[in-house]
């Protein structure tokens, strides 16, 4: 039990720091992280310049292969480079999902050659990818799928809809989970591809959010065509490929969403309540608090998470408690700090609002963060059931 | 004892059902929410000229004398169906501040326009942060003039008046009738989490104003209770239609091949929604009774109403969404529109700390009465 | 909308004023109202007293017909008798049972020549009533009943054994449900009878409680025997029966439990938070306004639901509402009442523990109020598919 | 940087976890619950005998040295397994005040009794209601003789030193070490929630006493720091007995043909119990981390690993009752156990609003330095 860095630790955090001192901008005082992974031209031109950077300087993959351009380091210094990179605004969404999760999947099934062609490209950020999994009918239940993918020769036809598909405009590539086998039960007669989101055939709409932003996309496919070169595992084994995608999603080091326990504690700094200042009132101070367990209550159980990873232990779904308290502790936070504003939290004017309306916006995006990339309750499913070993739903 | 609302109360209900759910649709209400318009004047008007807006009001001044527990069931029905109107600007606060506070001069002119919907009326407490407290007023009252800044203020960029708690020469807090026309006045839309009602800053600089008689804060504060015990009856029939919206996707909607509404994930998420729905109406009723009823029950009673329909509308808001999934998020359907809403009635009126204090300071005067 | 008595009302309500001052004690401040089923013998005698005297003045069994010593009064006036009757120390829990499930089933299923017989005596208190549902083996599942009635001539023969039989040991007759009939599905296949609890083969066990009490028994039977003529219902409709008493059960008005609000209040006024009175401690203050709307929240609910009845609509399991509020709020109270203790909430000397340890004993009896008469998820249950149409839970 | 226990720490726990499961029996723990006997003595020596009560103490004082770590170690499994003797007074409050405060006389001569559990100490800071408070230390010493009242003292009555915070003649609040054989101390056995720990009320009239050097209230702080961290992994340990338990219920009682485990009101509701337990436990590794290094991190660690792990303790052992139903509140089971317990370890260092205050004062230096 050593929270403190070994030499090693130490070293490479202070060639983390160097490195972004000289390449990133620190982050504003109550800026939130830009996180969002739909991003407009000049900032996606700024995150790709980022990423080249980062990718020349050796850090990213950290725990990749050398052969790809990795370090094969411990998973814990990874955290090291997120505890770093926290202090600086850096828009890291875009490559998220292409490196971790879409690479890590082609690492497993595709061949050399296309490793070749496509990792080093990835790591650098020239290439962005997206994945291609929910449908509009399918809702929570991801194996769902109604995308028919039909072989003719050597080439499949791609026919159907997804959605909820973030990036997908400026997504070089994809992968995607299609139906092959309408004729055999649910979780069979899937098959898995990886493919050129710009092939013909491809029409990608925004979805407006009830926040008005749009982080996701509807992705319509009309007569695509995918080579057979470019499945990933066997037919009807897609399902099987998919899992190993969302592992790879709930290993994915979440941030903390903003605001969170320090935003409401510099907004009860500004503010008094009933003649008192916030900082004095009682309830604020025992709010306070219990967000702070939460959110140190996670950070500690990520690292616990690393150290697993580094003894070669494989984390499990405990990776999913992250989400399930991060999206509830942030529609808390959001709308108790509003309530201690009075009438006026309902205000988003950035002159008027505390902390440039972090609180007023976060509280129309929470809802969104409770239900993408897993419901609360789907989570509580995977904790009692992989976690706890209870049984699954009754399933009819 | 009788605890549900009178034969004629019930057909006022349906009458209102029906409109609204002709009128305040999701068309109607998206335009104020795009904001090509601050309210829909044509449903305003309609709804004028059915009474509505003189429900509570005397006849002698134009009203239909239907008594407040009249205009509670229309409250339950403009919730439930967010109906884009300065409704409660003009009826529960600044007619309910000129029946209570008003000079009869003020009541004959201004009682009979508001009725007919011919004026709008704002009231205007709120100096930025904060909730309700007479030593936050810092407007100012001198000579028959007025200067200060109030914000937000509901409605304050649609009213023709505004009525203003400011502190008169001698340091008392009084309210202040303004005409909107009057030079001097500077309003400023602002931007909420609610498009769809309006909020103004209101800049008084130096603007002509009647005082109205009496103590000022005294009045705000019985306007205030009343106000919140018809702001809970908005709010439990927002969480009602939310709730209404919730379990009729959990049948139709479909996930690893059965409604949604068979899990107990769904099921008991939405009893839970129910039962805060009941308490926060029962509540409600209550605070109904006790607005007409004499004995001091108000205080105690508003403040329950308040609290607990604040609640159960922001539980009913927020889960309706996590039932709905993915496109519970999207700008396209409703859901949001409620939750927005709700959030919004939550604040308007003073924040859910401070009712929630309210309760107790009024459990303790009962207890020492 | 009207909370204020009619002159009807008023006058009733002096009347039952009058009854209860010459009749009853009032209860001590603070002392909890005595709702135990399972009393002392002297309790027992003093209970059997009042019921006498209340029966006597024609004050039980209000709204049953006249022909049974009703009133045919309207429900509301029910109400008034409990709101008058809370401010005296009465042990009602006796005869709850009896009259509120076990007489309102023989109603609706036994012969004339029988409710002349039993009616009386119950509603005078001279006969007490207990029923007879509950097995180990079933749990929730009510319909999981295995005690077996074999039939030979006109008499049954009963073997097996219910639980959770509160006031069985000074009960005279019971109410029970058994399987006639092993080889249907479940809920065909049950038979419903009353019967005599002193009749032999039967062994009566007091359940001890966590808390220490025993507010239960368990009830054993060997070749119990029932006359054929005791039997309610047809053979093999012992479901529908049961179901009957049921809703009688939720329609019984659930007393507040205590510590309530309240109490809690009490409770602040006589002690301080780190140097200030806990009346001025804001987040106390919270705790006490959220439990205030709770309760006062459920007490207009019920006279909601006794409104709907006076006007002959039936009111439903709306009243499940009432115990799934106050189980919560019992055991959330007395936690908060012994943490603003500090450590001394721990102790349960009634000279030392303000208001003679009623936080900490409620502690210890608050998990049984969550289960017992069914479990808040059977109550949810209840709520989701009864009040709000959602469907069943699927049945394997 | 590393997250978890080293291997000797885990076959510490192997070795604990075996231990406990043979002699910390159902059987024995009621032995105590009746009151048969204040605590168990066998178990007790055997716990002596292994050493476990010098962990944490430095071997020049005759103990094992294996740090504060491995002392959370052992106090897991001691929680877990409900031990029913006074391992914490003794080694978390007295043995720590001691090396915090005592004079190298005192360590030298009680140090080694403590370890070889010859001696059995306990730290009387409460005089009745309140949370910890130099403002409410009225008790006194003077002339080397302390008078005053204590409660509740946990195992007052089974200590043979108590380690007494009282006032000096200037004023100033100091530790008082007292000899438990001595004239003129009135023990009194307290009934509390959980009967399976002892707990008294001590009154001490005029009975002589030696005063710890130093500041009396700083060190008190310091021991209930680490006092907090080392319950917390007690409360954590009792948290995944109750999760363990729960489970293995969930899965082998059926009800409506089916586990119930299967149901969601059950699975998310042990889930939920999960998420609980786990951030616990780590705040929990982060204060035990906290209490060995340098740099002034414990009092907030601490504060965030007692809050956290005494809402985690209550919830798992309330919902394992739920979770077992009807037979889960009978005597003859163990969960009510697990909720006395749970109940007794969130109120013994004071109560988690006072603790939530001090996570804020520390958040407060922290940002402040």
């Amino acid at each position: 039990m050593d929270f403190d860095d070994t030499a090693e630790e130490a070293a490479f955090r202070a060639e983390v720091k160097s490195f972004l001192a000289t390449n990133a901008e620190p982050k504003k005082r109550g800026a939130p992280p830009s996180r969002s992974r739909n991003v407009g031209p000049e900032e996606l031109a700024r995150a790709k310049k980022f990423q080249a950077a980062k990718a020349a300087a050796g850090l990213v993959g950290l725990t990749w292969a050398k052969a790809w351009g990795g370090r094969e380091a411990a998973p814990i210094f990874q955290v090291i480079y997120n505890q770093e990179e926290e202090a600086y605004a850096i828009p890291r969404g875009v490559f998220e999902i292409g490196l971790g999760m879409c690479i890590p999947t082609m690492m497993a099934y595709a061949t050399p050659d296309q490793l070749k062609r496509f990792v080093g490209p990835a790591l650098r950020g020239e290439e962005v990818w997206c994945q291609l999994f929910s449908e509009p009918s399918g809702g929570s239940d991801v194996a769902a799928v109604r995308t028919r993918a039909e072989k003719n020769g050597d080439t499949w036809t791609i026919n159907g809809q997804k959605i909820w598909t973030s990036g997908a405009q400026f997504s070089d590539f994809g992968i995607m989970v299609t139906r092959s086998d309408p004729t055999v039960p649910k979780h069979m007669g899937l098959t898995f591809f990886f493919l050129d989101m710009k092939s013909p055939g491809i029409e990608i709409r925004p979805i407006k959010q009830a926040s008005g932003a749009s982080h996701f996309n509807e992705v319509f496919f009309t007569d695509v065509k995918i080579p057979d070169s470019q499945r990933l595992g066997a037919v009807g084994q897609g399902w099987r490929v998919s899992l190993t995608t969302l592992m790879n999603e709930r290993l994915a080091i979440g941030d903390t969403p903003r605001p969170d326990v320090e935003d409401l504690l510099d907004l009860c700094r500004q503010i008094d309540l009933d003649g008192e200042p916030a900082m004095q009132n009682v309830a604020a101070r025992e709010k306070i608090a219990d967000m702070h367990v939460r959110s140190q209550g996670l950070k500690y159980t990520r690292f616990r998470t690393m150290t697993a990873l580094s003894r070669g232990q494989t984390p499990g779904p405990e990776s999913s408690i992250g989400k399930l308290v991060n999206a509830a502790k942030l529609q808390d936070i959001a709308s108790y700090g509003m309530d201690l504003l009075g009438s006026a939290g309902m205000v988003m004017n950035k002159d008027l609002a505390p902390m440039n309306a972090m609180f007023q916006e976060a509280l129309l995006g929470a809802p969104a963060s409770r239900i993408a990339g897993g419901t609360d309750e789907i989570l509580r499913n995977i904790i009692a059931e992989r976690v706890l070993g209870l049984p699954g739903d009754i399933r009819v | 004892m009788n605890f549900d609302f009178s034969e004629e109360q019930h057909q006022l209900r349906d009458q209102a059902r029906r409109f609204l759910t002709e009128h305040s649709t999701s068309k109607r209400i998206r335009q104020v929410l795009d904001g090509v318009a601050p309210y829909d004047r044509a449903m305003w008007q309609e709804i004028a000229a059915m009474g509505w807006l003189g429900a509570a009001v005397p006849e002698e001044y134009g009203g239909a004398g239907l008594g407040h527990i009249g205009l509670c069931v229309l409250a339950e029905e403009l919730g439930r169906s967010l109906a884009p109107v300065p409704f409660s600007s003009s009826v529960y606060l600044a007619t309910e501040a000129l029946l209570i506070a008003g000079s009869e001069a003020q009541k004959e002119e201004l009682l009979p326009k508001l009725v007919a919907g011919e004026v709008i009326g704002a009231l205007a407490w709120a100096e930025g942060n904060g909730n309700p407290n007479p030593k936050r007023i810092m407007a100012r009252v001198s000579g028959g003039r007025l200067s200060g800044v109030k914000w937000p203020v509901p409605d304050g960029g649609i009213a023709d008046i505004v009525i203003v708690a400011a502190r008169d020469d001698s340091d008392r807090v009084v309210l202040a009738l303004v005409r909107m026309g009057a030079s001097g006045v500077h309003p400023e839309a602002l931007e909420t989490v609610d498009p769809t009602r309006e909020q103004a800053k209101l800049t008084f600089d130096n603007v002509p104003c009647e005082v109205l008689p009496g103590d000022g804060w005294a009045a705000l504060d019985q306007v205030l209770d009343r106000a919140a015990v018809l702001t809970a009856f908005e709010q439990v029939g927002l969480a009602q239609m939310c709730l209404d919206t919730a379990v009729a996707f959990a049948m139709e909607r479909h996930a690893f091949g059965r409604p949604i509404g068979s899990f107990q994930a769904i099921k008991h998420k939405l009893a839970d929604v129910y039962v805060a729905t009941e308490l926060a109406r029962s509540n409600a009723y209550y605070g109904a009774w006790a607005m007409t009823a004499s004995g001091g029950e108000l205080p105690l009673a508003a403040a329950s109403a308040r609290v607990s329909a604040t609640d159960a509308a922001w539980l009913a808001a927020k889960e309706n969404i996590q039932t709905h999934g993915g496109i519970g998020f999207t700008w396209e359907m409703d859901c949001h529109l409620y939750y927005r809403r709700a959030k919004l009635l939550g604040l308007t009126l003073g924040s859910n700390p401070w009712w929630k204090d309210r309760v107790v300071s009024a459990l303790e005067s009962r207890n020492a009465a």
